[in-house]
């Protein structure tokens, strides 16, 4: 009834954390020196950890495949490098759980062994989806989801359009707005490949707080049918699968279910990029674009840095940190990962390294809820964030789950807008767990 | 409006538990659910409606005539034993998930005061056979909030950090307290 | 005998006809069955429907030992005493109920385990801290002294000890499992109580980082594992004792740089 | 558990360990209602005491005659029948008390007191045993009542047995002789009796725990042991 | 890394859970928010009632954070004065009770408010009814003729009698033409307790909150449009007997009543679609203890009695998930 | 014996036996239950007659009515039981007034559940009494705060309701006695 109040394109709740963006926003993508040493895990994206290929010892060179898919949802790991390999070891990923690392010692360039190019308007579909999937390429839009499998539906499913996100609701992050800037071409082709594997058009949705990147785009693709700019108003978390469907499309998800099932394929700017580079110059995934920003760090740039790049080198090209930083994150501001072993690799679908000071991030002790309702409103999805965590603080798992917590994206919108600073999202993210736990074994003894 | 009247007076303003002090131990003992408070209290109301038919009966018709009223208590008190295990025979035999869902309250409801009470207070106020229904009617459905109000209070109060010795029976007394409290702001409405 | 009293005496024993009457007709025409036994077991049950014994609480354990699709001897909390009085409504011997103990098999507490750069701020419940790559300490495997087994145990037999490592009094402990599951890392087990012999680490990581984050852990040297003829097993960089297979003699317990292997004992003071 | 069965320990069983009002959560609704002053309340604990004895006796005196369908269609008439008495003698020696304490009186037939120790004890104990449960459960009651009555009549009419006992200038509480301060003071008294419980099972925990510390040491077996160990 | 970057994150950084930022919003800044937004009423309290009326204020104000200190100590948990909870609820109930209350009464009020009504609960965010009236429900009952004598403001030019413009409408059937008008109920010349009379300070209080996104600005519609709804019924069916909408909405405590306490936020619904079942239903209750009820003001009731519901209402206005309509 | 004879002969032997246990013992103590009200009758109408010495039930009439007689056997007024709601339930009043039915000579409570503390106060002498001042024609009127004319009654502060209870209990009870009156049945 009220929806033709709500600003057209938009979802109900969100929040408007300060965007931070100028911060970064106008400078241009560097690139970063090699460091000495690369860590490169083996799992980089959704689902299974890759099959190791080579061994401690093994001479490898830039783009060589050192690891390849184990199942369907996997993606192959390609060298970044030229170097050796010094060490296998488990260790810490950025989300800070034990995984297989390769290390490799960095020798100097020379020729990088890619794959063949493609000429993609001659190419046919197969030939460009097996590329995507040989150059490893997964989703840069955080969750890191191997892009073929998005691409390939499963028979049933009729897709009628391809969404890129180039909302970059983040706060702080500009790595999507400056390929956007300075990768057009790119940026284009590269959906013109996506959408030849799926046979759609495409809408480009993108937040009108990046007034360049509209003009930019709109300039390139003229009076384009195919292609559109669809411009949306700056809100957190814009850029959620879910909620950048709903802007454009006006499809809702349900839960539960993926947006292939509304028949929408959605890929992020970095993601369309890395593909024209895989098609076009035969380049596996196997450099990050990464906004070095925040308030905490010396000279907040855009840099580019081979995959397996430790934080700590990142963190002295880019000046170091300032004494007020407490903070360092990868990822964004609202969704990142909190880092604590700064040796830890940026991996491929990371898109920025924040670091934070006490007056940005705001620690503060947490207090009992106050029911002031706050989350309810805030709540993208409208779910109950205060009833979720507190089921789950409890550890009353069934009352989580009828209460939907699965549905749950984590976009933090809650944990931002709590005036009794309550970890929702952490003790979310633990009834999701534990009830994931539950539901499985309930399938084993089934 | 007499009826409606009789029924808003047992069910707001003169609520049995809130203000009489009956039916307290179904109150405390079975307000942790809202599910199995609102049985109780379905259940409850309507044996308070049979009851109230069934000694309006023995009364008027049996022990007046006979100048017996000092074996009201006794008699009453046979009729409500009896129906409350015929009740739940019954249930137990036609419908298993009703008797689940009701039946194991309904023991408990021979000690409700609030029946043995509702068949006094109708003795005593002369009620005729339709009144008396809706006494009972209301009756049972204030008997039926307050639990429910109760219950919805206590589900909230499990994620609440009470005071170790005031958790359970404690806090539910006090706060049906602060709930008697709060519905003297009723008082003279009817 | 004046009629007033008649009355009285016909009316209320008129009453008690009709009432029983119908109660009698009841019970013949609406009885339904249920085994006797349940309540009875019921009764002997302890009744803190804890949940030990693998049933939906005390009465629902009730229900299938009833029928015998749960071991007379099922109920950990209520021990030998509850295993037989269940037997004896069963009308069978009780199986010997062997008494098991929660082990906590990590000993890296505040002092032992090396903290890592940042301080965690959150809920201080071992699961939450789990989430984030496990809250202070470095070590992926070790006790994260949150205390969810202390705040799980119902029987106040779990206890926070000052070194940030949970402890279990035995005299309060009924065996009933529940810190076992609230362990987010598994490193509490239940073990019969006789067993004495343990590795109290549980980290698969390489020798050297399992002795980078902690001081205390099992380093998967394997020289235990040499000596012992099959009563240690390696697995992936980690001390297993196979009990069938152990003498204890054979354990080279001086040879454990880092004590990970080790025997509880009971010393008089 | 020989020391259990006697008499003096039935007795002794219903002031404190199994209070009808503290520990059993039996009998709420007369003593919320009937406690607005020490005599009602003392008036109140004593027909329930006397209802209690006998019917305790009786119904341990009859259980072996009554089916089990009517157990408590039977309990519940000889409960009702001494109630009556009592109302019955009351109206006719203190009308002033029965005025008092009203509908209250019938309301005995049903306090869970009653039908609880017929079923719990009663009906499965000898005729001696049930009489003194039945005197310790009403000793327990009628002191929770006169407990509970005292703080109402002091806060809430400056009196105590009816004599005033707080000077003039401190206004009494009217709040606590209407229901809702009924709820209330059971409600404290009721946390100060947990807590009271809880801090007696802490000490004993606390005992375990520091007999346990004493005697627990992680070492090595003690034929191979090179070093001292922490405790 | 360079060492000196290291030594220096080293014990300084922090791990938490995501977001890495936050709102400025903190529920402390909150509470000190209300209580400045509490300053009109009490000062126009003051500058009709007497400066007398500090002292009321005050000792209710003692009594809370006396009181909660004192529980915070005994349970041996932190000591929570400078979150302002406490003093938000001395600071409410010594504006909700007579002008010239003995100040013993508001003491006792106070305690009473923060132990029973907020503490006995676990404390701040765990309490069910709104403490502030919790502890004015208490006085009224245990100190009913106290709470029901009214001094007439210092200040008033007709002071009409020493009853409220509500008792003289409920039992001497001065309806809105012959009492009190509706302008001198608007500015609060008139009788009542200490903080509610003045309605344009309570609505000044009222635009700073809603403008500090602290009030819920559904709570105070709500009521206020449930109000003129049932009210606005009954007046139009009998103007003589029943006063008018706009009477009813100066009257004694509904102002006061809608801004400060129906929207605490611990006790008023968590979803939108809650606020306003809560609101319009306090409206109702008050509208019918107002007019056929046995006492002459109903707010207090009403807002403890809808208090009482919002967990069931919570429970049963839970958002549709974002994509299981049908 | 099978069980439902058992069950038939328990139930009826127990009730039978109550029923004649209660109707022995309330044999006995029936004299004494009347008695006992009886003398809270009589009681009540001499506080509304101090100066009453006999009282006498009035017969043919409807209503419950005593004439009250001074000790020379002169009648010296009436006393009625009147009862209404009041701000609770029931309250229960005994009125004395004068032959004439122009002065009441007395009223007491015999019965209420008002507010303690609050509402009770209506059994208080000084409440009561001022019935005594009062005009009771043509009706009694309560009061807030100042009585002005001699109909008025001070209502009790804080109790409203119970007061203006109490006067329009009596009111209907001075309708009653007059409509009586005109009609010569007393």
């Amino acid at each position: 009834m009220f929806k033709s109040l709500v600003h057209p394109g938009s979802f109900k709740g969100g929040v408007h954390p300060a965007e931070a963006k100028e911060l970064s926003m106008d400078s241009p993508f560097e690139r970063m020196p090699n460091p000495k040493m690369i860590y490169l895990p083996l799992s980089q994206h959704a689902g299974k950890e890759s099959k190791l290929l080579v061994a401690k010892g093994s001479l490898v060179k830039k783009g060589e495949l050192l690891a390849e898919p184990d199942g369907f949802i996997s993606a192959p790991i390609h060298s970044p490098v030229n170097g050796a390999v010094t060490k296998i070891s488990k260790t810490a990923n950025l989300s800070g759980v034990p995984k297989t690392v390769i290390e490799i010692s960095v020798s100097e360039e020379s020729e990088p062994s890619y794959l063949e190019a493609i000429d993609f308007k001659t190419a046919n579909k197969t030939e460009l989806l097996d590329r995507i999937k040989e150059a490893g390429i997964v989703g840069m839009g955080g969750a890191a989801f191997p892009a073929f499998v998005k691409l390939s539906p499963p028979p049933g499913k009729k897709i009628d359009k391809l969404i890129i996100n180039a909302a970059e609701c983040e706060p702080y992050l500009t790595r999507d707005y400056r390929l956007m800037l300075e990768y057009t071409d790119e940026l284009i082709s590269g959906i013109e490949i996506l959408m030849k594997i799926i046979g759609v058009d495409c809408v480009i949705g993108i937040e009108d707080n990046k007034p360049k990147a509209v003009e930019i785009l709109k300039n390139k693709l003229g009076n384009r049918t195919d292609i559109t700019v669809r411009v949306l108003p700056v809100k957190y978390p814009q850029g959620a699968e879910k909620m950048l469907i709903y802007a454009v499309t006006g499809k809702k998800v349900p839960p539960g279910k993926l947006p292939m099932d509304v028949g929408v394929v959605m890929q992020n700017v970095g993601t369309a990029i890395s593909v024209f580079r895989a098609v076009a110059l035969g380049e596996p995934q196997i450099e990050a674009y990464v906004s070095v920003t925040g308030g905490g760090i010396t000279k907040p740039r855009n840099i580019i840095v081979p995959v397996g790049t430790p934080v700590s080198e990142i963190l002295d090209f880019c000046g170091g940190l300032k004494p007020d930083a407490i903070k360092v994150v990868a990822g964004g501001p609202m969704m990142g990962n909190n880092l604590y072993d700064y040796n830890a690799p940026v991996m491929k679908a990371t898109s920025g390294l924040l670091i934070l000071t006490e007056a940005e991030s705001q620690p503060g002790e947490s207090i009992p809820c106050l029911r002031c309702g706050k989350c309810i409103e805030v709540c993208p999805v409208n779910l109950m964030p205060t009833r979720l965590s507190q089921y789950s603080k409890l550890q009353r798992f069934e009352d989580a789950e009828a209460s939907g917590i699965l549905v749950c994206m984590e976009c933090g919108c809650c944990a931002y807008e709590c005036p009794a600073n309550i970890p929702l999202v952490q003790w979310i993210k633990l009834g999701k767990k534990e009830v994931m736990k539950i539901k499985q074994q309930e399938r084993k003894s089934a | 409006m007499e009826l409606l009247l009789i029924f808003l007076s047992a069910a707001i303003v003169n609520n049995f538990v809130l203000s009489y002090f009956l039916g307290i131990c179904p109150f405390i003992g079975v307000s942790n659910k809202l599910t199995s408070a609102f049985s109780m209290g379905v259940a409850t109301t309507f044996v308070l409606v049979l009851t109230a038919v069934v000694t309006w009966m023995i009364n008027n018709l049996i022990l007046l005539p006979a100048g017996l009223d000092y074996l009201q208590y006794v008699s009453f008190i046979l009729v409500i034993a009896s129906l409350v295990q015929f009740v739940e025979m019954f249930i137990k035999k036609t419908s298993q998930p009703l008797y689940r869902a009701l039946g194991i309250y309904l023991p408990l409801i021979t000690t409700n005061c609030a029946i043995l009470g509702l068949a006094l207070f109708m003795a005593l106020r002369d009620y005729s056979m339709m009144e008396s229904i809706f006494f009972g009617l209301g009756a049972g459905t204030g008997f039926t909030l307050a639990l429910v109000i109760m219950a919805g209070i206590r589900e909230e109060l499990e994620l609440a950090d009470i005071p170790k010795p005031f958790r359970g029976v404690p806090i539910t007394l006090i706060t049906a307290g602060l709930l008697a409290m709060a519905f003297m702001g009723f008082s003279g409405l009817i | 005998m004046d009629t007033q009293f008649l009355i009285a005496l016909a009316t209320m024993g008129g009453l008690g006809f009709i009432f029983a009457g119908a109660l009698a007709i009841a019970d013949k025409k609406l009885r339904v069955e249920e085994n006797p036994l349940i309540g009875d077991i019921n009764d002997v049950l302890p009744g803190a429907n804890c949940g030990g014994c693998g049933y939906a609480g005390c009465y629902d354990f009730a229900c299938h030992a009833a029928d015998k699709s749960a071991p007379s001897n099922g109920c950990p909390v209520g021990g030998t005493e509850t295993a037989l009085s269940i037997a004896r409504l069963l009308g069978e011997e009780a199986g010997e109920v062997v008494r098991f103990l929660p082990r906590v098999l990590c000993r890296g507490g505040n002092v032992e385990a090396v903290k890592k750069y940042s301080t965690y701020h959150g809920p201080v419940t071992c699961s939450a801290m789990d989430l984030l790559s496990g809250g202070d300490k470095l070590c992926f495997y070790g006790c994260l002294s949150g205390g969810d087994c202390v705040t799980a145990c119902p029987f106040g037999a779990m206890v926070m000890g000052e070194n940030g490592l949970p402890e279990v009094i035995e005299s309060l402990c009924t065996g009933c499992g529940k810190c076992v599951k609230a362990c987010p890392r598994n490193i509490i087990e239940m073990h019969p109580a006789n067993r004495k012999v343990f590795v109290f680490c549980k980290s698969h990581d390489d020798p050297k980082t399992s002795k980078s984050v902690c001081s205390v852990s099992c380093m998967g040297c394997s020289i235990c594992a040499r000596k012992s003829d099959g009563g240690v097993v390696m697995d992936n960089n980690l001390a297993i004792i196979d009990y069938d297979k152990l003498e204890l003699e054979k354990i080279p317990f001086e040879k454990c740089t880092t004590k990970a292997i080790r025997v509880i004992e009971m010393v008089e003071k | 558990m020989s020391k259990s069965n006697s008499p003096l320990n039935d007795f002794m069983n219903g002031i404190w360990k199994q209070n009808p009002i503290f520990k059993q959560v039996l009998g709420t609704c007369p003593t919320l209602a009937v406690t607005v002053s020490i005599v009602n309340g003392v008036a109140m604990g004593l027909a329930t005491t006397f209802v209690l004895l006998f019917s305790s006796l009786i119904i341990s005196m009859i259980k072996k005659l009554i089916p089990n369908q009517v157990r408590i269609a039977a309990y519940i008439v000889v409960i009702a029948t001494f109630v009556t008495i009592v109302d019955i003698v009351m109206k006719a020696q203190f009308p002033d008390l029965s005025k008092a304490l009203g509908p209250f009186i019938p309301l005995i037939v049903v306090n869970c007191i009653i039908l609880g120790r017929a079923e719990a004890f009663a009906s499965k104990n000898t005729v001696v045993r049930s009489g003194f449960d039945a005197l310790g459960m009403g000793a327990g009651f009628t002191l929770a009542l006169i407990v509970i009555g005292s703080i109402r009549e002091i806060l809430g009419s400056n009196k105590l047995f009816g004599f005033v006992v707080l000077p003039d200038t401190v206004e009494p509480m009217l709040i606590f002789i209407l229901p809702a301060g009924a709820f209330l003071t059971l409600g404290i008294l009721f946390g100060i009796a947990n807590n009271y419980e809880q801090k007696k099972k802490d000490k004993e925990i606390q005992k375990a725990i520091t007999a346990e510390r004493s005697t627990k040491l992680v070492t090595a077996p003690a034929s191979v042991q090179t070093e001292t160990e922490e405790a | 890394m360079d060492a000196a970057t290291a030594v220096e994150l080293k014990n300084k950084t922090i791990l938490t859970s995501t977001p890495h930022v936050h709102s400025k919003l903190s529920a402390q800044k909150a509470m000190w928010l209300v209580v400045i937004s509490l300053l009109p009423p009490l000062v126009m309290g003051v500058i009709y009632f007497g400066l007398y009326q500090l002292v009321v204020v005050l000792a209710a104000l003692a009594g809370a954070v006396m009181t909660e200190s004192a529980i915070k100590y005994i349970r041996k948990q932190k000591i929570t004065i400078l979150d302002g909870s406490a003093i938000i609820t001395g600071l409410l109930l010594g504006l909700i009770v007579p002008p010239g209350l003995n100040p013993v009464f508001a003491f006792i009020g106070s305690v009473v408010a923060i132990g029973f009504g907020k503490e006995v609960f676990g404390g701040l965010g765990y309490n069910i009814f709104n403490p502030a009236l919790v502890g004015r429900a208490f006085l009224q009952a245990a100190y009913p003729v106290a709470m029901t004598t009214w001094s007439a403001p210092a200040m008033a030019v007709d002071t009409v009698t020493k009853a409220t413009p509500l008792s003289l409408f409920k039992f001497e059937a001065i309806a809105s033409k012959g009492g009190v008008d509706a302008m001198s109920l608007f500015l609060g010349n008139v009788g009542g307790s200490i903080g509610e009379t003045s309605s344009i300070a309570i609505l000044v209080g009222m635009v700073f909150l809603i403008a500090m996104k602290v009030l819920n600005w559904r709570v105070p519609l709500a009521m206020i449009v449930g109000l003129l709804l049932f009210s606005g019924i009954f007046w139009l069916i009998d103007p003589t007997k029943f006063a008018s909408p706009i009477h009813h909405l100066f009257m004694g405590g509904f102002m006061f009543g809608a801004v400060y306490m129906a929207s605490d936020w611990v006790t008023s619904p968590v979803t939108n679609k809650g606020i306003w079942i809560y609101g319009m239903a306090i409206s109702l209750i008050v509208v019918m203890i107002r007019l056929f009820g046995g006492l002459p003001e109903g707010v207090m009731y009403a807002i403890l009695i809808m208090n009482g519901f919002v967990p069931l209402i919570n429970r049963y206005t839970k958002p549709v998930i974002f994509g299981a309509e049908k | 014996m099978n069980n439902v004879t058992k069950m038939l002969v328990t139930l009826v032997v127990i009730g039978a036996i109550s029923g004649g246990l209660l109707a022995k013992i309330f044999e006995w103590a029936d004299p004494q239950i009347k008695a006992n009200a009886q003398r809270e009758t009589e009681r009540a109408i001499f506080v509304v007659h101090p100066e009453g010495k006999k009282q006498e039930k009035l017969t043919g009439i409807p209503d419950e009515l005593y004439k009250v007689m001074d000790d020379k056997g002169n009648l010296i007024g009436y006393a009625m039981p009147v009862k209404g709601n009041g701000f609770q339930g029931v309250i229960k009043m005994m009125m004395g007034v004068s032959p004439d039915l122009k002065k009441i000579t007395g009223l007491t409570v015999l019965d209420q559940v008002e507010t303690p503390g609050l509402g009770s106060e209506i059994t208080k002498e000084s409440f009561t009494d001022q019935f005594k001042k009062v005009d009771p024609t043509p009706a009694i009127v309560g009061k807030k705060g100042a009585t002005e004319t001699a109909n008025d009654i001070l209502t009790i502060t804080g109790a409203t309701i119970s007061s203006k209870a109490v006067v329009k209990i009596m009111n209907l009870g001075l309708d009653e006695l007059r409509k009586l009156k005109k009609e010569g049945k007393i």
